[in-house]
């Protein structure tokens, strides 16, 4: 599995590197916080994006795709992390669309990718039902009825669910909280009597939203894979999902990292840069090593899940585990680095640390990622 | 019946007599605080009532002389005060940076006709002072400051800029620090200086912080005319005075690790039971049981340590740097308990507003971003380590 | 409580201190190690600290002890602790010694603590199975027989078991490993039948055993307390120890601190002192706060067994987890300073080190503690 | 047929025929490692028979020219001829320091008639060499070394005392950094010579590390006579040659990273397992598990980095310091390996020596206690550290 970049991925890299740096600097994400934007991204952006194809990397051509690779769709996400795009890249398109690619039959690959591909749906997968990552915890149930499902229960942090035209809900048809057997997935429409969403607003300026589900009819077709088996849907859209996240998250520590270097050559204290005392020179030093192996391990884990290979889980979390800690650390020295403007909110360091730390707890924090390795090892 | 008891008695009257019973109901939000000043913002009856009781009995200030309208009390009589008070439960009638910071700077610094002058405005709390010590250049570096005050024979031309001033968008009066030799060592060329908020010249802007609003502001200072005799001390010996007041800042922040500075009122055992589960009475998750153990266990050593110079200080023995010891570790030890606390409530402690989080979800959230100034204000975490490093430690430089 | 030694603790100490030095400074360690002594610790030392009251300062008066609290006593395990003194306080007097005056019969009392106050006896607590303290999970059985008991198992970190002349042996006379209930002392000698006592060589040149019991035959006036009721007199014996252990690691780790710091204010590399450099620097008053912190919560533990306080379990787990951290903190940075020399032999840092290090592993890691404290704290 | 595949099928043949069967089992104790050298210490009939013929063909050193009896082999060649010893199971004819350091600084900065005299006695193994860097009074400071060689017409006069000299009890000859001229900058006066360990004049102590003994000495020159032909490069240019060595040094201790440096061999999950319970087939203990699972992790993420190290080195992008990345992480995380092994093993992972604890439990308190070393020789983490903050970052001194 490759660990370099090829000349195409460089190119790829760089190009989106200018149009985000262009049309995406951090203001704008301030700009959409501060004005409390309805969508919490740019509908107009993310036309732009769509048109590059970045909604549509890792799709096939037969749905409008680019039948590139996650290698290529995590460098997307790199450079976003760097500038703090709000984009609807990891709901829509891995999560909710990953469903359907992973699972979908050819009606909903057609329907849903096509629609995708061109950035004219959003989605979003209602999983999560408490206060943390535990895909398997699902209490929510769903029961045979009219010829269809009937969903009842509740659904947290649901990325960008406020603006979710379709929802991927998982959903308990048999077994007990906890059983890897018994979860179905539902392609839920927006729409669907007694289905409520209510909008919940993250510190980090980004969006997602509780879903309420009491007695929300769905027909069979509805169904993503099979009844039941839900969870050998899931768990690779999930892999690919920490795969991306954790590729930006380098990308937000990087810049953090970088902003943080800079303020340490020119910030001058007691008549010399403070970056000439060695206490924050070790320091820096050591976020410089921990980043340079968190680049390793995201790239292989892209390169992995490309490669299709085996051990795409175990990596998956190694990955998330050691950006959450990397990103964490970064963040918490690049703010005391900065010192005293750092905890502003007019300096924009705080909106890296503050996009990291929700990232950390979106699809598990660091603890929940050391045991599912632990067991995926055998121990 | 020995003096004490007998002052016990008399301060359990006067009290029971004199505080109204709304002054005896717990402070729910810091809007109850009395600051005192001019604008008497939010001053309800009660709250003027035992502010002039306090003020003209000079209790606010306890031990402070009674020629300059202090209690002139005994340190003996002011802890029994202090305990009547308590056992009352009466608020304090006035916090303030006069009583905290400047009014004992002053006792030791100021000229008799200044002490006669400002101090007993502090016991009255007629006055709400600011303190102007930090500038953007400067940093860690406080002594490096850039405002400058031109002697211009009766009175100091004063311009530059102050940041982190606390409540100067409601204070009346500042003490500042300014530079009136500029071609001197940085230290030797510092004064310090009092002057009206309202003087022509001087502007305000409040700082918006990663979490949120807060008590802090830019000051700006453009010809700002302050009459020669609002200067204290000698002139450009201004760096004595700040030395002793930092001192004092860095111990009070230090005392939030234990908690004074959180808004959660549960503790972390009975968070980690509510977000990462219960078992048999225990927390569910033995990763999370394990930190939150090591937390609760250093909090312990903490404060062990804190009754230990307690002590030691009445033993006798000198506290030493001990004031960088304790801003030091209370601060990362408080930012450690809430990086853990938001890492147990997992993305309940990711909202901002709206809906969706509860009101402790959204408090933690903001605590634990406030908590990050904890170790730069009053002296970074780094300065702190370089002052054990030479002063206790006798590493050189 | 007191934080703050009286005058007269002041006074003990620096005797201590003197005696210390002048009889048993670190070279004695090494003397005794090199030489592969049968005993472990100097003999005549011994006798001479009995001598002092140092055997029996804890014992009441009647059995000639000098009934001066655990402060006191506490001050001697810091005071040896600085300068790595072998000697069999902890093993005989508060250990072995411990369970008799918590559990015994006027009897007993009489006849071993007299004894152990005198010198003239040396006892160690026969209690870990496994590669880790855990004091309920006792296999060693006790069934009744010939009008005694019959103790069969194995036992293993008998501290000092080599020479010890009586064996305090947790032995289970109902129940199951694990359970409170069940568990019962008894006081064995040395020469019984079926008993094999294996000396096992320590790191930090210290001595312990493996105790093999094969069917040992005891009397019933061999038994410390009620029977199936010896966690009741464990419990407190072994707070006790862990607080007087907590002493010692606080010496130790305190002097290795003092010997890095005088190194880092001597020695010279690229023409000045390594102690001007920033890095170091702080991680020198970082350790110096940790230490500061660990002192604070010796003084409370030892103060609050002394006043009989309710929290003396979890104060005791407190401080022995917070000086396995320190020990190991200040041990391994110390050892870093001191660079190249610091890993000889030679040099007298790294004997600091393993003794912490061994510490560390006496009666209970961090986790155990951390898990322990949290239990006794009702989470 | 191409011409790789053709010198595939040689080398195939040659080793079936030259490696001697006792050559092909596996290395069990260091003891079996072939160091060459005049005293051939352990030297078995098979270990001589295997060395000579692979000197005799280069193939010790199989990229390096056959005019000095190198093998001449391409790199693509030398890694053909590499698979092929892996797969019949070929132990390598023979370790030295003269190949991995001394032998490739010859190559770049020796004279025509040094490599000519040299360069064939280290490809045959004649000759076991020692390294005379360290100093006692250097440490970090390397180049403040203060052995003299003074310049006397056709000789050099050399006094002085090296430290950690690997296998200087053993070595026939050392590589020694000196000092020839002591008035100008550190860096400016240092020779590069080499000379014969049975000189008169040169005596050997070995040290006793904290973990026992050690290949490790203490060399003191007295009055040693090396004559002017042994100086190589230019006089008072030896660092040059020396920074080239250290980069080389710090890639070999990272290594030790990923456990080459360890004796044990199961891994940390199975002696969890076994010292701290196991439950379903995990480890029993959730703390334990969870820090043995963040181990195995950060030792994926360093796997990866060296793997991607290795392929920016062949996609033609400079390695840079990446050599104190290495020597620092790898370093460091073997200490925290060691740590976690020693605390899951409890009391078992005490002993020194002597009845009661198994191999592996004494091997491991060994290692754990040699562990200490790695982030001090070649180069403490300190050094590695500002190393990267300098050179990487570009932050000023």
């Amino acid at each position: 599995m490759a660990l370099v970049l090829t000349e195409e991925q460089e190119l790829l890299k760089q190009t989106v590197r200018d149009f985000v740096q262009e049309k995406s600097p951090v203001t704008e994400l301030r700009r959409l916080r501060d004005s409390s934007d309805a969508t919490g991204f740019d509908g107009a952006l993310w036309k732009e994006m769509a048109e590059l194809g970045w909604a549509s990397v890792v799709y096939p051509e037969d749905f409008g795709g680019m039948d590139m690779g996650y290698m290529e769709l995590g460098l997307i996400f790199e450079e976003c992390g760097r500038s703090l795009v709000a984009h609807p890249l990891l709901a829509t398109v891995v999560l909710g669309g990953g469903c359907v690619l992973e699972g979908g039959n050819e009606t909903q690959k057609k329907d849903v990718l096509t629609a995708v591909a061109g950035g004219e749906r959003l989605l979003s997968l209602a999983l999560q039902e408490g206060a943390h990552h535990a895909p398997l915890a699902v209490a929510t149930r769903a029961e045979e009825a009219d010829g269809g499902y009937r969903i009842t229960g509740s659904k947290t942090f649901v990325l960008d669910g406020h603006v979710a035209e379709q929802l991927v809900v998982v959903a308990r048809t048999s077994g007990d909280p906890g059983d890897r057997d018994g979860l179905t997935l539902f392609l839920v429409d927006a729409g669907t009597p007694g289905l409520e969403v209510t909008r919940t607003r993250n510190m980090d300026g980004r969006n997602a939203a509780n879903v309420n589900l009491s007695g929300v009819q769905v027909e069979r077709s509805a169904v993503i894979g099979e009844i039941g088996a839900g969870a050998e849907v899931l768990e690779p859209v999930l892999d690919r999902a920490l795969a991306v996240i954790s590729a930006e998250m380098f990308g937000t520590a990087s810049e953090a990292f970088d902003r943080a270097l800079e303020y340490l050559k020119t910030r001058e204290q007691f008549g010399v840069v403070i970056g000439s005392f060695q206490g924050l020179k070790h320091r820096a030093a050591d976020m410089f090593v921990e980043l340079e192996l968190s680049r390793s391990i995201v790239f292989d884990t892209l390169s992995a899940v490309d490669a299709g290979a085996g051990d795409v889980p175990s990596l998956a979390s190694c990955a998330k585990a050691r950006l959450n800690d990397t990103a964490f650390q970064v963040g918490n020295e690049a703010v005391q680095m900065f010192g005293g403007i750092g905890v502003t909110d007019e300096e924009e360091i705080g909106l890296f640390m503050k996009r990291a730390r929700v990232l950390q707890s979106t699809l598990g924090n660091s603890s929940y990622h050391r045991d599912r390795f632990a067991a995926l090892q055998g121990f | 019946m020995s003096d004490l008891e007998a002052f016990r008695q008399e301060a359990r009257s006067w009290i029971e007599e004199n505080c109204p019973p709304a002054m005896r109901e717990r402070v729910e939000s810091p809007d109850e605080i009395e600051w005192g000043g001019r604008a008497a913002q939010g001053r309800t009856d009660d709250r003027k009532v035992w502010l002039d009781r306090m003020g003209e009995k000079g209790w606010t200030c306890p031990t402070w002389p009674k020629e300059y309208g202090g209690g002139g009390l005994s340190k003996a009589e002011a802890k029994v005060l202090q305990e009547e008070m308590r056992e009352a439960h009466a608020r304090p009638a006035l916090t303030s940076f006069g009583i905290s910071m400047l009014g004992p700077a002053l006792l030791e610094y100021a000229s008799e006709e200044q002490k006669k002058h400002f101090i007993p405005q502090i016991v009255k709390g007629e006055i709400f002072w600011c303190q102007g010590y930090s500038e953007p250049g400067a940093g860690s570096d406080l002594a490096s400051l850039q405002t400058r005050a031109e002697d211009k024979g009766d009175h100091y031309l004063v311009n530059g800029q102050k940041i982190w001033t606390s409540y100067a968008d409601k204070a009346d009066w500042i003490f500042c620090l300014v530079r009136t030799n500029p071609d001197v060592p940085k230290h030797d060329g510092i004064s310090f200086l009092l002057f009206d908020m309202a003087s022509p010249g001087v502007t305000v802007s409040p700082i918006q912080l990663i979490s949120g609003s807060s008590p802090f502001c830019q000051t700006f200072f453009q010809d700002v005319e302050v009459p020669r005799e609002q200067l204290v001390g000698e002139v450009n010996s201004g760096w004595t005075i700040a030395k002793r007041l930092l001192q004092h800042e860095r111990s009070m922040i230090g005392g939030m690790g234990l908690g004074l500075g959180g808004g959660l009122s549960r503790g972390a055992p009975e968070i980690a039971k509510d977000y990462c589960g219960e078992n048999d009475g225990r927390i569910a998750d033995p990763v999370a049981r394990d930190r939150v153990s090591q937390l609760q266990m250093d909090a312990r050593c903490y404060g062990a340590t804190t009754r230990r110079a307690a002590e030691e200080a009445k033993a006798g023995i000198p506290p030493g740097p001990a004031s960088s010891i304790f801003k030091l570790y209370g601060t990362e030890m408080n930012k450690r308990r809430h990086e853990l606390l938001i890492s147990i409530m997992g993305t309940q402690a990711t909202g901002w507003d709206g809906e969706g989080f509860n009101a402790e979800e959204l408090g933690e959230t903001r605590d634990w971003l406030r908590s990050f100034g904890n170790s730069i204000e009053g002296g970074t975490s780094e300065v702190q380590l370089n002052i054990i490093a030479k002063r206790v430690l006798g590493l050189p430089d």
